[in-house]
């Protein structure tokens, strides 16, 4: 299936269309994760391939334009070396380890600690959020910062418009369509369900980055159903700015303060007397920097995108 | 106390205090903190530089997991020389980026410029310090975002294309090295590069091993410009602002290159680099071409920033060549002429950013004259004219030195006629901005320029001295890259 | 040899390489993103699929389970998908400044205008 | 076994509304099939808990019927927008 | 301000049905400021964009929802028999605008959701107090030109406009 | 004893110092001609005064060393004097401020523009020169040899784009030549022997055998474009369009002397006659240097531009010294010695002569130059002088050297290298009497514009020149014994 | 009683994927974008309500369950939102139902007048 939507894909010239099986092609790979028992990353990869690079492709394509040109090129140069490329990759596979058999290397080293002793060293059930948090939190931080050097790119680059009111004189609101009765209903379960997972995330699937993806994905909501306006009103630019670093520094704050009491960067082990708290605390906090951060950065990238487009 | 921290607060503080960078907002403050930021960065590579001086390894345990569970950050000679590099040429170019960003950037945007070099600093310091195999993928990406923002900041409109084309090859390079990242770890079950280290000699003769080999070597190829995967560089290079170009030919590319000796031979070991995969058969064609036809090509372009750019590509063909020499000798000249490229492309492009600064674009034909109006400045570019070209007494000397010398001991005559021959095309191209600057009159009607101002001028010539000193004073550098090169050649460190 | 294990990863290569196709064959500068996000999609597929133990079920304690997959390769993709996505965002602004600066997103039209510029300097 | 059999089943309306999504012909047609698609994987994902064990997964369904509205919510506003600037058709009628 | 109570309640609700750690200090705490936050930030959108929502709807719409949920099994079986057996119930789609009786944005929104949601009616627009419905058959259309379903969400609105 | 009250050491500092402090001092007083040209005179004095306090302590066999700078193991920015050194040195100091006396008259009487620059690469060239004189390995050499071709540029371009095409092969022959052929050669030198000291009796030794000597000579030899052995000869005749007192640097000071300097101590101190008597192969330099001089002897032959005979000329006369080398006797080395000295002297003079020619009268033809002996009796008796030093006619000091040259050849019975300088030393008079005779008998041209003799100052500097031409035929002590003490056994 | 539930989940379960594949056949056997809807909506709501109820079962009392009622919520919450939201967008521009031929003057009428 994931093969035929990439074909089609790539054969298909309406961007549009392109776009939406792309979503699609997202979604059936999450449900592959799923399958392959990888729940927080196919949550991760639902929020955000189906949801937030969907919407920015939109975004994009609204001011862009949707119809792709006939491709002028003989393919036949790429064509040689993706084969080339795939070839090295067949034949590289063929020493692999099978697919699933738990003799692999990769299940014999390093891995057993994470599966046996972190529920112990960690105190917390979800073994994806402690290796995530706590074994490998720098690069996790290294994440949040990657995203938020997307903010600084797309800031720079597109920037927020001011947004004007067009019809200064139109105070009377239309009635309100279907829709947006509807979304309105919805918005604060979004939001509150998106704080769930943000502090859940030590529990089941989820954790900082989906919550905050869902969180902004909240927000789009209201975008869209209501106006940029009306979201930039309820969630200024300006402030969600200030939060975006401020979940940078969240993290990193967390790592310095464990350094100030004694640990290396982030080793939440001294942030209480306890270990286990200790990592407790500072997976909680550091989980809430990349869900700020991560948060406030897809929010303002989706007002960069759509103030953009509306400018024009 | 702090001791202990440094290889840490050696990325954290930029990378941190990028963030409080970007809540500066506008004006000079974004600027001034930078600043300090990057010379509080540069003390500590200096620190950490002279605590591996004797040969020793710093470990340090992030999260406080030991390896292979957690992430290390190691750094023994070869890191800590890139590091100082780094540094070094971050805390010269923010003081200059002052004026010249005034110049060719939008004052709005002054507070994410900063934002985003400090992102693009931590980025290539984390690379350089990381002992983590896929750590290195994140920061890669840290500073390769960052990179994409500042191209895209020149002023022409072809930044914008140069900026997306980086952007995509980039990406591809990642991704590839992710791949390989990824074969690697399904063989290994670890992603610590000391781990790695130690369990890839019992699976050598492994196809995907090999496989992971490729897709590493290709992915940083990509990253680091290696021909025919330069394509995006000259772009990138000449259309980013003045100080981009600086900071970048003299930075990203090294780290780059680091990245893959690394990969080479502490990841892998010598004996699979070079006889399992014979790596030296295609890093030497590939370089050599490079060598001459990346100096030819600069002889022919317009744009001086564009013509160094090329260069810059030659430049990295020697640094390759000097790993496709098998021997001690080249991978020493390699980490030399890692270090002196630094400095004198840095000067380069500093000098040719005070230019821009002046009369506002590079083109050779504009610079005509200039050699009176702006002495500083061009004189400068002349000590980093010589130095690529490898006079002596200049640090480009030094490297082409041991360079050559690599190539005699082993009996390979004809590189050390490619690498004589790419001197004298280099000589052509920079004698053509020369000419053009000392013996050609300021056009008719041309305005007046004057000297630079001296925020321009004085990191300018910083870069310019230290072509000469490092040139003279050889202690530190072959030394450090002598003894990165006996641990590198001598497997794990 | 017993292919059949390995037929996953082909699967996966398979998908790989049409996403690669896609970003080098194609002028149309969005395309070449979707196609970008489909190729580092599949390296994800990749590495989970390493990370995935038969028999295993997701790596969150449970009473009910004996064994776990492996958490590592999950991690690291999380990570790789905030990479992803936040490339794809630079990237989709990029393409909006050219769509300003130029007025088309197709390769080869902006190709020629800039070597129109070229010539006239 | 129960799980499995209904998995398959969802997953075989998967393909037809992935089918349907290919074929068009209509931009409506696409996104009523990315719409459909996108609720038979939030019930997919519901099943494949109970199937795998692990019935604490419903949360991932969740968001899967989330963005899934979202998304189409934002691709219906695409299509208005594109329809008020060019009152051509937006039809894909290319393939 | 019945509806931000209304909100906050459920959204407590919400959360606890969610989380299911009743005995867990932190995360109790934790949704507390998380209610309290979502509660302000609805508040924001509620000055904005106010709803008339009554008390009288929230309790009605259980008994509503049994009803409909009936509709929807008899709709569906309809529109099963046209899947299988074109040839016998033939599709012949029709459109039809519809008077509709309810005032407020909410009832309406109900109503045509109400009709969406029973398959082999959907509807098309909503313009002032006339909804566009389009049909998979004439039956359909009856169906609702009876207005049992108009009456009932009429209902439930009572009568506050 | 110096009669200085420094150590030698100390001399060497000076003499590199001197000329910078003066180019510094130069560009400082470029606002005013009349100090900044002092500054030039003083300096070239005082360096004149400081080479020469050296003389004695060298003659008294001192080889003073001074390491300068050490950039890797082995490889060292070094310093040494040696007698061979010692000669250039003296010629160089003694010339430069004749020069200057020359170039202050002729620059001002044809009113040049950019003076300043001018001045100050005049004094980084003789930087470069005083650096290639004393240097004490190959490194060294090689570093100053490409000073000294990157500062004449400026000076050879001087009257603007016109001369840049000429100015771009100069440059190119020369520095694609010391990259291309010299840099190699002193690497393979370094690769082979581990060292690129000059150490008496040379450094090779067994090191190198057969063709590959041969080869490392070849390199050498080409690599030193400045020697301009044919076919690397062509940016002499280019380097022409330079004004006058330039051209008189580049052919009788500093740059061909540079060039063959070079090649006489890379034969003697890296090589050693030893090590090449005898091998075969080495024979090609002899060809070699006795085609140049031939052909260019013919060449000079037809050429109507005053300069341009000249250029051909030197040309010729360079490849003397080569062809002396080229022998492998020790008392053609020392003649090759000595013709550096004689051919300085000599051909200064005739291009002062030509350049005060050129200011009094703006002729540059040798045919318009009927009758202008009788206008200017002290530069064309100058003129004539010099040229009979050319011919090797006593009493001028080119006697003395082609004497020794043609005793080597004698001595190896190299009969080739006989014919060879019996055949140009008849060639030379071919085209030197003519223009003497016309310029003294010939009546002049009708029309011709009346003037006198150039300014003082030029003609002040090429009488010298003549004088010392004579004078160093009648006591030429000390280049001699400079000369024999080069270290290849001289009885 | 273990039984009887699970065969009433069975059931459950068996008649949703019934359903479910009828729908998505008649999106293929439905002849314009308008009828498709209709089909489109039965796997929404009467398909997912067996799925879920048989999920339900087996469940049983539990979180669980609560979870799964409030996905169902939420499914036939947005669901006819967006059907409807699909359906406006596609009618507002232009897109023709295929409509049996008595309908076809009445609707005319009927746009003309809705949208003076």
């Amino acid at each position: 299936m994931l093969g035929l939507t990439a074909m089609t894909i790539i054969r298909l010239r309406s961007l549009f269309a392109v776009v939406m099986l792309f979503s699609i092609y997202s979604l059936l790979t999450a449900s592959l994760f799923m399958v392959l028992d990888a729940v927080d990353v196919a949550f991760t990869e639902a929020a955000v391939g189906a949801g937030i690079s969907t919407m920015l492709m939109l975004g994009t394509l609204m001011i862009t334009g949707y119809r792709e040109k006939r491709p002028a090129h003989s393919p036949i140069l790429p064509l040689i070396v993706v084969v080339l490329t795939g070839a090295v990759l067949v034949w590289g596979t063929l020493d692999m380890p099978h697919f699933g058999s738990p003799d692999q290397p990769v299940h014999q080293h390093v891995a057993p600690r994470y599966i046996d002793d972190s529920p112990k060293e960690v105190g917390i059930p979800n073994m994806v959020t402690s290796v995530l948090a706590s074994y490998r939190g720098y690069d996790t931080m290294g994440e949040t910062i990657v995203v938020f050097a997307a903010l600084i790119g797309v800031l720079s680059l597109i920037g927020i418009k001011k947004y004007t009111n067009k019809e200064p004189g139109r105070t009377e609101k239309p009635p309100e369509s279907i829709l947006q009765v509807a979304a309105k209903l919805l918005i604060p379960f979004i939001l509150l369900f998106a704080l769930y997972v943000q502090f859940h995330g030590d529990f089941g699937p989820g954790g900082g980055f989906q919550a905050g993806v869902i969180f902004a994905a909240g927000i789009i909501l209201y975008a869209l159903t209501f106006s940029l306006k009306d979201a930039m009103h309820l969630a200024p630019p300006k402030v969600v700015k200030v939060i975006a670093a401020f979940g940078v520094l969240l993290y990193g704050g967390t790592g310095i303060v464990s350094m100030l009491k004694g640990g290396t960067f982030l080793n939440y082990s001294v942030l209480a007397h306890d270990p286990i708290h200790g990592q407790h605390y500072g997976i909680l906090l550091v989980e809430l920097g990349v869900g700020l951060t991560v948060a406030s950065v897809m929010m303002l990238i989706f007002y960069a995108f759509v103030s953009r487009g509306e400018a024009d | 106390m702090m001791e202990m921290h440094l290889p840490v607060l050696q990325v954290i503080v930029p990378l941190l205090s990028a963030a409080i960078c970007f809540l500066l907002g506008r004006g000079k403050l974004p600027w001034m903190f930078a600043t300090l930021v990057s010379w509080v960065t540069f003390a500590i590579s200096i620190l950490i530089a002279i605590q591996v001086s004797d040969g020793s390894t710093l470990q340090y345990e992030l999260g406080g997991w030991e390896p292979p569970w957690g992430i290390s950050y190691n750094v023994d000679q070869l890191n800590a020389l890139v590091l100082v590099i780094v540094s070094g040429i971050a805390a010269v170019v923010f003081p200059y980026a002052l004026r010249s960003v005034e110049r060719e950037i939008a004052p709005e945007q002054h507070g994410l410029f900063y934002t985003a070099m400090l992102l693009c600093f931590a980025g290539l310091l984390g690379i350089t310090i990381t002992g983590d195999a896929f750590n290195v993928f994140v920061l890669l990406e840290i500073s390769s975002l960052s990179t994409y923002t500042l191209i895209s900041l020149g002023k022409d409109r072809r930044a914008l294309t140069s900026s997306f084309q980086y952007l995509i090859m980039g990406t591809i390079g990642a991704t590839f090295i992710l791949i390989g990242i990824g074969l690697i770890y399904a063989l290994t079950g670890t992603l610590n590069m000391a781990d790695l280290a130690e369990r890839i000699p019992q699976i050598e003769s492994s196809r995907t091993l090999q496989a992971a080999f490729a897709f590493i070597v290709v992915g940083f190829g990509l990253k680091l410009a290696m021909f025919p995967l330069h394509l995006w560089l000259p772009n990138a290079y000449a259309f980013a602002p003045s100080v981009v170009s600086a900071f970048l030919a003299a930075t990203a590319t090294k780290v780059a290159v680091y990245a893959l000796l690394r990969f080479l031979f502490d990841v892998y070991d010598v004996n699979f680099t070079y006889e399992a995969m014979q790596v030296q058969y295609l890093l030497i064609p590939l370089a050599t071409v490079a060598i001459l036809f990346a100096s030819i090509v600069a002889i022919f372009q317009n744009d001086v920033k564009r013509m160094l750019a090329y260069s810059s590509v030659a430049q990295i063909g020697y640094m390759l060549l000097g790993i496709g020499l098998v021997n001690a000798t080249g991978i020493t000249a390699t980490l030399l002429h890692l270090f002196n490229h630094a400095l004198m492309k840095g000067a380069l492009f500093l000098a040719l950013g005070a230019v821009c600064y002046r009369i506002g674009r590079t083109s050779i034909q504009q610079m005509a004259g200039l050699g009176q109006q702006m002495p500083w400045t061009m004189a400068a570019f002349v000590v980093g004219g010589l130095s690529i070209i490898g006079v002596p007494l200049t640090a480009g000397f030094v490297s082409k030195w041991y360079l050559i010398l690599g190539t005699l001991e082993n009996g390979w005559w004809p590189l050390t006629a490619a690498i004589l021959i790419a001197s004298l095309l280099a000589v052509i191209y920079i004698w053509r901005v020369v000419e053009v600057a000392y013996f050609r009159e300021r056009p008719e009607g041309a305005p007046d320029v004057k000297e630079a101002p001296l925020s321009l001028l004085l990191p300018t010539w910083v870069l310019a001295a230290a072509n000469i000193y490092f040139g003279v004073q050889t202690d530190f550098t072959v030394s450090f890259a002598k003894g990165a090169a006996a641990s590198l050649l001598g497997g794990a460190p | 040899m017993d292919t059949l294990g390995l037929f996953n990863y082909w699967v996966v290569i398979f998908l790989m390489m049409a996403g690669f196709y896609t970003v080098i064959a194609r002028g149309n500068l969005v395309k070449k993103i979707v196609g970008l996000n489909i190729f580092q999609t599949s390296v994800f597929i990749l590495y989970i699929s390493l990370g995935k133990v038969s028999g295993g079920t997701a790596p969150i304690v449970s009473d009910a389970a004996t064994a776990y997959s492996n958490p590592l390769p999950h991690v690291l993709i999380l990570t790789a998908i905030v990479v992803g996505v936040a490339t794809t965002a630079l990237g989709l602004a990029l393409i909006i400044r050219i769509k300003e600066a130029y007025g088309t997103i197709e390769e080869d039209e902006i190709l020629a205008m800039d070597q129109k510029d070229e010539g006239r300097e | 076994m129960m799980f499995a059999v209904t998995a398959v089943a969802i997953m075989v309306i998967m393909a037809l509304a992935l089918i349907r999504a290919f074929m068009g012909p209509s931009v409506y047609d696409r996104i009523l099939a990315v719409n459909m698609f996108g609720t038979k994987t939030v019930l997919f994902i519901a099943v494949l808990g109970f199937f795998a064990g692990r019935p604490d997964f419903l949360d991932i369904a969740m968001v899967y019927a989330l963005i899934n509205f979202i998304g189409v919510i934002a691709v219906l506003k695409f299509v208005e927008r594109i329809a008020e600037e060019e009152s051509a058709d937006v039809d894909g009628k290319e393939n | 301000m019945p509806y931000i109570t209304f909100i906050i309640i459920s959204l407590t609700v919400f959360w606890l049905l969610l989380s299911g750690f009743w005995d867990n200090g932190l995360l109790l705490a934790l949704g507390a400021v998380s209610v309290a936050l979502v509660g302000y930030l609805t508040w924001q959108i509620e000055r904005q964009h106010p709803t008339m929502l009554s008390t009288r709807i929230l309790l009605l719409l259980p008994v509503f929802l049994v009803w409909l949920i009936g509709e929807i099994i008899k709709a569906n079986i309809d529109v099963l028999k046209r899947i299988w057996f074109s040839g016998r119930y033939p599709v012949e789609p029709i459109m039809k605008s519809l008077p509709m009786s309810q005032k407020g944005a909410l009832g309406k929104t109900i109503y045509a959701n109400a009709i969406t949601l029973t398959p082999g009616t959907v509807s098309v627009d909503v313009v002032g107090d006339r909804v566009l419905v389009h049909a998979v058959s004439a039956e359909g259309i009856a169906g609702l030109e009876e207005g049992e379903m108009d009456r009932r969400v009429t209902a439930l609105e009572g009568k506050t406009t | 004893m110096s009669f200085l009250p420094i150590t030698l050491e100390m001399s060497i500092v000076l003499a590199l110092l001197l000329p910078l402090l003066g180019g510094l001092g130069i560009l400082l007083a470029g606002r005013y001609p009349n100090l900044r040209e002092g500054v030039t005179l003083t300096t070239a004095l005082l360096l004149l005064l400081v080479v020469f306090s050296m003389i004695p302590e060298i003659l008294a066999g001192e080889r003073p060393e001074l390491v300068l700078l050490e950039m890797m193991p082995g490889l060292s920015i070094r310093f040494e004097v040696e007698p061979l050194g010692m000669l250039f040195a003296c010629v160089a100091a003694f010339l430069w401020p004749i020069n200057s006396i020359y170039s202050i008259g002729y620059m001002r009487g044809n009113k040049e523009k950019k003076q300043t620059r001018f001045y100050f690469f005049f004094v980084v060239a003789i930087f470069g020169a005083m650096g290639i004189a004393f240097a004490g390995n190959l490194v060294t050499l090689f570093l100053f040899y490409e000073v000294l071709t990157l500062s004449t540029f400026p000076l050879v371009t001087h009257k603007g784009s016109s001369s840049m095409q000429s100015g771009r092969v100069y440059l190119g022959i020369l520095i694609t030549t010391s990259i291309g052929l010299l840099l190699p050669a002193i690497i393979w030198t370094w690769h082979v022997t581990g060292t690129t000291a000059f150490v008496p009796g040379g450094i090779i030794g067994d090191n190198l055998q057969g063709p590959l000597l041969v080869l490392l000579l070849f390199l050498f030899v080409y690599g030193i474009g400045k020697a301009a052995v044919m076919p690397v000869h062509r940016w002499l005749p280019a380097a022409m369009v330079a004004p006058t007192p330039v051209s008189a640097l580049l052919h009788a000071v500093a740059v061909v002397k540079a060039g063959v300097f070079s090649v006489v101590k890379v034969v003697t101190y890296i090589f050693g006659l030893e090590t090449l008597q005898g091998v075969a192969g080495v024979e090609w330099l002899l060809y070699a240097a006795g085609f140049t001089v031939v052909v260019a002897s013919f060449i000079a032959l037809q050429q109507d531009n005053l300069k341009r005979r000249l250029a051909y000329s030197t040309i010729g006369q360079l490849s003397y010294v080569v062809l002396g080398v080229a022998i492998l006797a020790p008392i053609s080395m020392v003649g090759a010695a000595l013709h550096i000295v004689a051919h300085a002297f000599g051909k200064i003079t005739l291009f002062f002569a030509a350049g005060a020619i050129y200011t009094a009268s703006k002729k540059t033809e040798v045919s318009q130059l009927d009758g202008i002996g009788r206008r200017m009796p002290w530069t064309m008796g100058a003129f004539a002088i010099g040229a009979l030093s050319m011919i090797g006619v006593p009493p001028a000091v080119g006697f003395i050297s082609k004497w020794y040259i043609l005793m080597g050849a004698f001595q190896t019975e190299q009969w080739i290298a006989i014919a060879v300088i019996i055949i140009s030393t008849l060639l030379n008079a071919a085209y030197f009497v003519p223009i003497i005779f016309a310029a003294f008998f010939k009546p002049e041209a009708p029309g011709t514009k009346d003037h006198g003799e150039a300014p003082f100052a030029a003609v002040l500097a090429l009488s010298l020149t003549a004088a010392m031409t004579v004078l160093l035929f009648l006591f030429p002590e000390v280049p001699f014994e400079l000369a024999k003490q080069i270290g290849v056994g001289v009885p | 009683m273990e039984q009887v539930v699970d065969i009433l989940s069975w059931l459950l379960l068996l008649a949703g994927s019934f359903l479910g594949i009828s729908g998505a056949i008649g999106l293929f056997r439905f002849p314009d974008f308008y009828s498709r809807v209709h089909a489109a909506s039965v796997t929404d709501t009467l398909c997912a309500l067996l799925i879920i109820s048989g999920l339900v079962l087996q469940a049983g009392f539990t979180l669980i369950t609560v979870k799964l009622i409030i996905v169902l919520l939420f499914l036939w919450y947005t669901s006819p939102v967006a059907s409807h939201a699909l359906v406006k967008a596609a009618h507002y521009h232009g897109l023709k139902p295929l409509l049996s031929d008595s309908n076809e003057d009445e609707v005319k009428e009927e746009e003309v007048s809705s949208k003076s």
